[in-house]
Protein backbone atom coordinates (compact mmCIF):
# COMPACT_ATOMS: atom_id res chain seq x y z
CA UNK A 1 0.00 0.00 0.00
CA UNK A 2 0.91 3.76 -0.48
CA UNK A 3 1.08 5.72 2.77
CA UNK A 4 0.94 9.76 2.63
CA UNK A 5 3.13 10.92 4.96
CA UNK A 6 3.18 14.73 6.39
CA UNK A 7 5.94 16.40 6.92
CA UNK A 8 6.86 19.60 9.55
CA UNK A 9 9.32 21.86 10.64
CA UNK A 10 13.03 20.47 9.61
CA UNK A 11 11.33 17.11 8.57
CA UNK A 12 9.91 19.06 5.62
CA UNK A 13 13.58 20.39 4.82
CA UNK A 14 14.87 16.45 5.37
CA UNK A 15 11.78 15.35 2.79
CA UNK A 16 12.59 18.46 0.18
CA UNK A 17 8.69 18.24 0.37
CA UNK A 18 5.61 19.00 2.52
CA UNK A 19 4.54 15.35 2.18
CA UNK A 20 5.48 12.31 0.22
CA UNK A 21 4.63 8.96 -0.38
CA UNK A 22 5.94 5.68 0.69
CA UNK A 23 5.65 2.48 -0.36
CA UNK A 24 4.61 -0.56 2.40
CA UNK A 25 3.24 -3.17 2.82
CA UNK A 26 -0.32 -4.11 4.05
CA UNK A 27 -1.34 -3.29 7.61
CA UNK A 28 2.99 -2.26 8.39
CA UNK A 29 2.90 -0.60 11.84
CA UNK A 30 4.47 3.07 12.83
CA UNK A 31 7.64 1.15 13.54
CA UNK A 32 8.20 0.00 10.03
CA UNK A 33 7.24 2.84 8.41
CA UNK A 34 9.95 4.88 10.92
CA UNK A 35 12.35 2.17 9.49
CA UNK A 36 11.43 2.95 5.87
CA UNK A 37 11.98 6.49 6.38
CA UNK A 38 15.17 6.46 7.88
CA UNK A 39 16.42 4.52 5.50
CA UNK A 40 15.60 6.96 2.84
CA UNK A 41 16.00 9.79 4.71
CA UNK A 42 19.29 9.00 6.96
CA UNK A 43 19.05 12.57 8.29
CA UNK A 44 15.76 11.78 10.32
CA UNK A 45 18.40 9.90 12.44
CA UNK A 46 20.28 12.95 13.42
CA UNK A 47 17.11 14.72 15.27
CA UNK A 48 16.90 15.17 18.83
CA UNK A 49 13.75 12.64 18.28
CA UNK A 50 11.01 12.63 16.50
CA UNK A 51 6.93 10.97 16.54
CA UNK A 52 4.92 9.89 13.87
CA UNK A 53 1.23 10.73 14.11
CA UNK A 54 -1.72 9.01 12.86
CA UNK A 55 -5.06 10.97 12.23
CA UNK A 56 -3.73 14.06 14.19
CA UNK A 57 -2.77 11.65 17.38
CA UNK A 58 0.67 10.66 18.39
CA UNK A 59 1.13 6.77 17.67
CA UNK A 60 3.17 4.37 19.10
CA UNK A 61 5.33 2.02 17.19
CA UNK A 62 2.92 -1.30 16.92
CA UNK A 63 0.18 0.68 15.51
CA UNK A 64 -1.19 -0.21 12.48
CA UNK A 65 -1.48 2.03 9.38
CA UNK A 66 -3.92 2.02 6.73
CA UNK A 67 -3.77 3.53 3.17
CA UNK A 68 -6.52 6.14 4.38
CA UNK A 69 -4.74 7.69 7.34
CA UNK A 70 -3.26 10.76 7.53
CA UNK A 71 0.59 10.27 9.19
CA UNK A 72 2.93 12.96 9.65
CA UNK A 73 6.24 12.96 11.15
CA UNK A 74 6.71 15.25 13.75
CA UNK A 75 9.97 16.38 15.00
CA UNK A 76 10.66 18.04 18.36
CA UNK A 77 7.99 20.91 18.92
CA UNK A 78 8.94 24.19 20.10
CA UNK A 79 5.87 26.05 19.66
CA UNK A 80 4.86 28.76 22.42
CA UNK B 1 -15.81 27.86 27.94
CA UNK B 2 -12.32 26.77 26.07
CA UNK B 3 -11.47 28.90 22.90
CA UNK B 4 -8.33 27.49 20.71
CA UNK B 5 -7.24 29.54 17.86
CA UNK B 6 -4.40 29.06 15.40
CA UNK B 7 -3.93 32.66 13.13
CA UNK B 8 -1.27 34.42 11.16
CA UNK B 9 -2.54 37.43 12.37
CA UNK B 10 -1.39 39.36 15.25
CA UNK B 11 -3.06 37.86 18.37
CA UNK B 12 -5.38 40.55 20.27
CA UNK B 13 -4.14 40.15 23.83
CA UNK B 14 -7.12 42.08 25.13
CA UNK B 15 -9.65 40.06 22.96
CA UNK B 16 -8.38 37.11 24.73
CA UNK B 17 -8.47 38.71 28.92
CA UNK B 18 -11.93 39.69 27.65
CA UNK B 19 -12.83 36.47 26.41
CA UNK B 20 -12.42 34.62 29.92
CA UNK B 21 -13.76 37.25 32.03
CA UNK B 22 -17.00 36.28 33.82
CA UNK B 23 -19.02 37.39 37.09
CA UNK B 24 -17.54 34.73 39.06
CA UNK B 25 -14.48 34.92 38.44
CA UNK B 26 -12.10 36.49 40.77
CA UNK B 27 -8.51 36.26 38.76
CA UNK B 28 -7.24 35.48 35.46
CA UNK B 29 -3.51 34.92 35.03
CA UNK B 30 -2.33 35.68 31.59
CA UNK B 31 0.62 34.47 29.90
CA UNK B 32 2.36 36.20 27.35
CA UNK B 33 4.83 34.73 25.00
CA UNK B 34 7.07 37.09 22.77
CA UNK B 35 10.18 37.04 20.58
CA UNK B 36 13.08 37.77 22.39
CA UNK B 37 16.49 39.53 20.49
CA UNK B 38 18.94 37.48 22.13
CA UNK B 39 18.87 33.80 21.70
CA UNK B 40 22.16 32.14 23.31
CA UNK B 41 24.19 34.94 22.32
CA UNK B 42 23.26 35.25 18.82
CA UNK B 43 20.96 37.88 17.35
CA UNK B 44 17.44 36.87 16.13
CA UNK B 45 16.36 38.93 13.25
CA UNK B 46 13.02 37.25 13.17
CA UNK B 47 10.99 33.99 13.72
CA UNK B 48 8.59 31.75 11.65
CA UNK B 49 5.94 29.42 13.54
CA UNK B 50 4.41 26.57 11.21
CA UNK B 51 1.63 24.75 12.77
CA UNK B 52 0.47 21.28 12.05
CA UNK B 53 -2.89 22.68 12.44
CA UNK B 54 -5.20 20.05 12.91
CA UNK B 55 -3.67 18.57 15.35
CA UNK B 56 -2.03 21.58 17.46
CA UNK B 57 -5.85 22.33 17.95
CA UNK B 58 -6.70 18.96 18.81
CA UNK B 59 -3.56 18.87 21.39
CA UNK B 60 -3.86 22.26 22.67
CA UNK B 61 -7.60 21.50 23.45
CA UNK B 62 -6.67 18.32 25.41
CA UNK B 63 -4.38 20.51 27.14
CA UNK B 64 -7.09 23.15 28.42
CA UNK B 65 -9.22 20.24 29.44
CA UNK B 66 -6.78 18.53 31.25
CA UNK B 67 -6.38 21.90 33.29
CA UNK B 68 -9.99 21.68 33.77
CA UNK B 69 -10.03 18.43 35.14
CA UNK B 70 -6.62 19.43 37.55
CA UNK B 71 -8.02 22.95 38.65
CA UNK B 72 -11.39 24.70 39.38
CA UNK B 73 -10.77 27.14 36.96
CA UNK B 74 -13.72 28.94 34.58
CA UNK B 75 -12.63 30.12 31.38
CA UNK B 76 -9.22 29.43 29.08
CA UNK B 77 -8.22 30.86 26.04
CA UNK B 78 -5.30 29.65 24.10
CA UNK B 79 -4.21 31.59 20.53
CA UNK B 80 -1.50 30.71 18.69
CA UNK B 81 0.10 32.76 16.28
CA UNK B 82 2.28 31.38 12.93
CA UNK B 83 4.20 32.38 10.04
CA UNK B 84 6.88 35.24 10.50
CA UNK B 85 7.09 37.20 13.13
CA UNK B 86 9.58 40.09 14.31
CA UNK B 87 11.62 40.11 17.98
CA UNK B 88 8.74 41.62 20.11
CA UNK B 89 5.96 40.35 18.48
CA UNK B 90 3.59 37.50 20.11
CA UNK B 91 3.25 34.18 18.98
CA UNK B 92 1.02 32.75 21.90
CA UNK B 93 -1.62 33.96 24.29
CA UNK B 94 -2.89 31.90 27.31
CA UNK B 95 -5.61 33.44 29.71
CA UNK B 96 -7.02 31.50 32.24
CA UNK B 97 -9.99 32.63 35.00
CA UNK B 98 -10.81 31.10 38.41
CA UNK B 99 -12.75 32.01 41.17
CA UNK B 100 -9.85 32.15 43.27
CA UNK B 101 -6.20 32.77 41.89
CA UNK B 102 -4.30 29.77 42.95
CA UNK B 103 -5.93 27.80 40.03
CA UNK B 104 -5.72 30.51 37.65
CA UNK B 105 -1.87 30.45 38.01
CA UNK B 106 -1.66 26.47 38.44
CA UNK B 107 -3.57 26.11 35.05
CA UNK B 108 -1.84 28.99 33.20
CA UNK B 109 1.84 27.32 33.49
CA UNK B 110 0.37 23.73 33.15
CA UNK B 111 -0.81 25.23 30.32
CA UNK B 112 2.17 26.91 28.62
CA UNK B 113 4.56 24.10 30.21
CA UNK B 114 2.85 21.49 28.65
CA UNK B 115 2.02 23.22 24.85
CA UNK B 116 5.80 23.57 24.58
CA UNK B 117 6.29 19.94 25.10
CA UNK B 118 3.40 18.29 22.95
CA UNK B 119 2.05 20.72 20.40
CA UNK B 120 2.71 19.98 17.08
CA UNK B 121 4.32 23.68 16.17
CA UNK B 122 7.43 24.67 14.77
CA UNK B 123 9.68 27.46 15.36
CA UNK B 124 13.01 28.66 13.00
CA UNK B 125 15.11 31.11 14.24
CA UNK B 126 16.59 33.28 11.58
CA UNK B 127 19.88 34.74 12.05
CA UNK B 128 22.29 37.33 10.26
CA UNK B 129 24.03 34.32 8.95
CA UNK B 130 22.07 31.27 9.04
CA UNK B 131 18.41 29.69 10.34
CA UNK B 132 17.94 26.60 12.54
CA UNK B 133 14.66 24.76 13.91
CA UNK B 134 14.67 25.14 17.49
CA UNK B 135 15.56 22.15 19.49
CA UNK B 136 15.53 20.01 16.27
CA UNK B 137 19.14 19.00 16.77
CA UNK B 138 20.31 17.19 20.12
CA UNK C 1 11.79 49.17 34.99
CA UNK C 2 9.25 49.55 37.52
CA UNK C 3 6.00 51.01 37.32
CA UNK C 4 3.46 51.76 40.34
CA UNK C 5 0.04 53.41 39.90
CA UNK C 6 -3.14 54.01 42.61
CA UNK C 7 -5.42 55.70 40.00
CA UNK C 8 -9.74 55.76 40.85
CA UNK C 9 -9.79 55.23 36.67
CA UNK C 10 -10.50 51.92 34.89
CA UNK C 11 -6.95 49.96 34.63
CA UNK C 12 -5.99 49.91 31.47
CA UNK C 13 -4.63 46.29 31.00
CA UNK C 14 -2.95 46.36 27.60
CA UNK C 15 -1.24 49.48 28.86
CA UNK C 16 0.00 47.53 31.60
CA UNK C 17 1.41 44.74 29.06
CA UNK C 18 2.87 47.36 26.79
CA UNK C 19 4.23 48.96 29.35
CA UNK C 20 6.75 45.84 30.41
CA UNK C 21 7.34 44.57 27.02
CA UNK C 22 10.82 44.62 25.85
CA UNK C 23 13.31 43.09 23.22
CA UNK C 24 14.89 40.83 25.64
CA UNK C 25 11.85 39.48 27.34
CA UNK C 26 10.49 35.99 26.31
CA UNK C 27 7.46 35.81 28.19
CA UNK C 28 4.94 37.98 30.34
CA UNK C 29 2.67 36.99 32.94
CA UNK C 30 -0.16 39.16 33.87
CA UNK C 31 -2.59 38.71 37.01
CA UNK C 32 -5.69 40.27 36.87
CA UNK C 33 -8.22 40.58 39.78
CA UNK C 34 -11.56 40.88 38.92
CA UNK C 35 -14.77 41.59 41.01
CA UNK C 36 -16.48 38.66 41.77
CA UNK C 37 -20.55 38.03 41.99
CA UNK C 38 -20.49 36.07 44.96
CA UNK C 39 -18.85 36.02 48.13
CA UNK C 40 -19.62 33.29 50.63
CA UNK C 41 -22.56 32.93 48.47
CA UNK C 42 -24.16 36.12 49.11
CA UNK C 43 -24.41 38.45 46.10
CA UNK C 44 -22.38 41.59 46.03
CA UNK C 45 -23.26 44.26 44.70
CA UNK C 46 -20.47 46.57 44.32
CA UNK C 47 -17.01 47.26 46.09
CA UNK C 48 -15.23 50.12 47.30
CA UNK C 49 -11.38 50.60 47.61
CA UNK C 50 -9.90 52.83 49.89
CA UNK C 51 -6.17 52.64 50.26
CA UNK C 52 -3.38 54.78 52.02
CA UNK C 53 -2.01 56.03 48.85
CA UNK C 54 1.45 56.95 49.77
CA UNK C 55 2.14 54.07 51.93
CA UNK C 56 0.70 51.90 49.66
CA UNK C 57 3.19 53.12 46.54
CA UNK C 58 5.87 53.12 48.76
CA UNK C 59 4.73 49.13 49.77
CA UNK C 60 4.18 48.12 46.25
CA UNK C 61 7.63 49.56 44.94
CA UNK C 62 8.84 47.15 48.06
CA UNK C 63 7.15 44.29 46.62
CA UNK C 64 8.86 45.10 43.34
CA UNK C 65 12.29 45.73 44.66
CA UNK C 66 11.83 42.32 46.55
CA UNK C 67 11.02 40.08 43.62
CA UNK C 68 13.65 42.00 41.47
CA UNK C 69 16.32 41.02 43.63
CA UNK C 70 14.80 37.50 43.66
CA UNK C 71 13.71 36.44 40.45
CA UNK C 72 15.50 37.44 37.25
CA UNK C 73 12.65 39.89 35.83
CA UNK C 74 12.89 42.76 33.65
CA UNK C 75 9.78 45.17 33.89
CA UNK C 76 6.65 45.10 36.46
CA UNK C 77 3.76 47.44 36.47
CA UNK C 78 1.64 47.08 39.65
CA UNK C 79 -1.43 49.16 39.06
CA UNK C 80 -4.49 49.37 41.74
CA UNK C 81 -7.53 50.85 41.36
CA UNK C 82 -9.81 52.54 44.30
CA UNK C 83 -13.23 54.01 44.06
CA UNK C 84 -16.16 52.17 43.42
CA UNK C 85 -16.44 48.86 41.52
CA UNK C 86 -19.06 46.78 39.64
CA UNK C 87 -18.67 43.46 39.42
CA UNK C 88 -16.58 41.89 36.91
CA UNK C 89 -14.24 45.22 37.25
CA UNK C 90 -10.21 45.49 37.84
CA UNK C 91 -9.35 46.17 40.62
CA UNK C 92 -5.53 45.31 39.88
CA UNK C 93 -3.03 43.99 37.25
CA UNK C 94 -0.09 43.05 37.61
CA UNK C 95 2.04 42.42 34.62
CA UNK C 96 6.07 41.20 34.87
CA UNK C 97 8.23 40.35 31.97
CA UNK C 98 11.84 37.97 31.78
CA UNK C 99 13.54 36.40 29.03
CA UNK C 100 12.53 32.93 31.12
CA UNK C 101 8.59 32.29 32.04
CA UNK C 102 9.48 30.75 35.46
CA UNK C 103 10.42 33.80 36.68
CA UNK C 104 7.57 36.12 35.15
CA UNK C 105 5.26 33.70 36.29
CA UNK C 106 6.96 33.28 40.03
CA UNK C 107 7.36 36.83 40.43
CA UNK C 108 3.93 38.04 39.60
CA UNK C 109 2.57 35.05 41.58
CA UNK C 110 4.66 36.36 44.80
CA UNK C 111 3.75 39.99 44.13
CA UNK C 112 -0.06 39.49 44.46
CA UNK C 113 -0.10 37.15 47.37
CA UNK C 114 2.12 39.93 49.06
CA UNK C 115 0.56 42.94 47.74
CA UNK C 116 -2.92 41.05 49.73
CA UNK C 117 -0.61 40.88 52.91
CA UNK C 118 0.84 44.12 53.17
CA UNK C 119 -0.20 46.81 50.99
CA UNK C 120 -2.63 49.31 53.07
CA UNK C 121 -5.56 49.14 50.69
CA UNK C 122 -8.77 47.65 52.28
CA UNK C 123 -12.07 46.57 50.41
CA UNK C 124 -15.63 46.90 51.21
CA UNK C 125 -18.19 44.35 49.96
CA UNK C 126 -21.64 46.34 49.58
CA UNK C 127 -24.77 43.69 49.50
CA UNK C 128 -28.05 44.11 48.77
CA UNK C 129 -28.57 44.40 52.65
CA UNK C 130 -25.59 45.51 54.58
CA UNK C 131 -21.59 46.22 53.85
CA UNK C 132 -18.33 44.59 55.06
CA UNK C 133 -14.68 45.55 55.36
CA UNK C 134 -13.18 42.59 54.26
CA UNK C 135 -10.86 40.83 56.59
CA UNK C 136 -11.79 43.41 59.71
CA UNK C 137 -12.97 40.90 62.03
CA UNK C 138 -12.09 37.60 63.13
CA UNK D 1 1.71 66.38 73.02
CA UNK D 2 -0.88 65.78 70.61
CA UNK D 3 0.00 62.87 68.10
CA UNK D 4 -2.92 63.23 64.42
CA UNK D 5 -3.68 59.86 63.32
CA UNK D 6 -4.74 58.99 59.73
CA UNK D 7 -7.79 56.00 59.70
CA UNK D 8 -8.24 54.06 56.77
CA UNK D 9 -10.85 51.19 56.46
CA UNK D 10 -13.03 50.12 59.15
CA UNK D 11 -10.78 52.40 61.73
CA UNK D 12 -12.12 55.39 59.70
CA UNK D 13 -16.17 53.84 60.86
CA UNK D 14 -14.50 52.99 64.42
CA UNK D 15 -12.92 56.83 64.75
CA UNK D 16 -15.94 58.55 62.84
CA UNK D 17 -12.89 60.63 61.15
CA UNK D 18 -10.62 60.18 59.25
CA UNK D 19 -7.76 61.49 61.18
CA UNK D 20 -8.80 62.38 65.18
CA UNK D 21 -5.97 63.80 67.32
CA UNK D 22 -4.34 62.21 70.73
CA UNK D 23 -3.00 63.60 73.74
CA UNK D 24 0.17 61.67 74.75
CA UNK D 25 3.19 62.10 76.86
CA UNK D 26 6.21 63.96 74.85
CA UNK D 27 8.13 60.76 73.29
CA UNK D 28 5.47 58.36 73.94
CA UNK D 29 5.52 55.04 71.77
CA UNK D 30 3.29 53.04 69.40
CA UNK D 31 2.59 50.32 72.36
CA UNK D 32 1.18 53.47 74.19
CA UNK D 33 -0.48 54.96 71.52
CA UNK D 34 -2.58 51.80 70.97
CA UNK D 35 -3.41 51.72 74.65
CA UNK D 36 -4.75 55.28 74.37
CA UNK D 37 -6.70 54.89 71.01
CA UNK D 38 -7.97 50.89 72.19
CA UNK D 39 -9.35 53.17 75.90
CA UNK D 40 -10.91 55.45 73.27
CA UNK D 41 -12.20 53.07 70.85
CA UNK D 42 -12.83 49.76 72.31
CA UNK D 43 -14.19 48.64 69.48
CA UNK D 44 -10.64 48.38 67.94
CA UNK D 45 -10.16 45.13 69.92
CA UNK D 46 -12.60 43.54 68.24
CA UNK D 47 -10.65 43.73 65.34
CA UNK D 48 -8.73 40.42 63.78
CA UNK D 49 -5.77 42.47 64.06
CA UNK D 50 -4.41 46.31 63.38
CA UNK D 51 -1.19 47.44 62.92
CA UNK D 52 0.25 51.00 63.29
CA UNK D 53 2.38 53.11 60.48
CA UNK D 54 4.64 56.09 61.04
CA UNK D 55 5.65 57.86 58.40
CA UNK D 56 4.61 55.67 55.61
CA UNK D 57 6.30 52.44 57.36
CA UNK D 58 4.75 49.90 59.54
CA UNK D 59 6.18 50.54 62.80
CA UNK D 60 6.87 48.25 65.63
CA UNK D 61 5.71 48.51 69.33
CA UNK D 62 8.39 50.69 71.15
CA UNK D 63 9.28 53.09 68.13
CA UNK D 64 8.85 56.14 69.60
CA UNK D 65 6.52 58.98 68.15
CA UNK D 66 6.77 63.02 67.77
CA UNK D 67 4.49 65.81 67.09
CA UNK D 68 5.45 65.98 63.65
CA UNK D 69 5.09 62.13 62.73
CA UNK D 70 2.50 61.09 60.25
CA UNK D 71 0.66 58.37 62.34
CA UNK D 72 -1.77 55.67 60.95
CA UNK D 73 -4.13 53.15 61.95
CA UNK D 74 -3.88 50.08 59.62
CA UNK D 75 -6.98 47.49 59.88
CA UNK D 76 -5.97 44.31 58.25
CA UNK D 77 -5.58 45.20 54.66
CA UNK D 78 -7.25 43.71 51.55
CA UNK D 79 -6.57 45.06 48.19
CA UNK D 80 -6.12 43.15 45.31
Amino acid sequence: MKVKVLAFGIAKEIFGSRHIEVDMAEAANVQQLKAVLEQQFPRLKQLASYLVAVNDEYAEGPQALGERDEVAVIPPVSGG
Amino acid sequence: MIDIQITDKPLDMQACINMVMHPQCGGIDVFIGTVRELTKGKQVLRLEFEAYEAMALKEMRKIAETAFEKWPVQRMAIHHRTGVLEVGEVPVVIAVSAAHRAAAFDACRYTIDTLKQTVPIWKKEIFENGEVWVAAHP
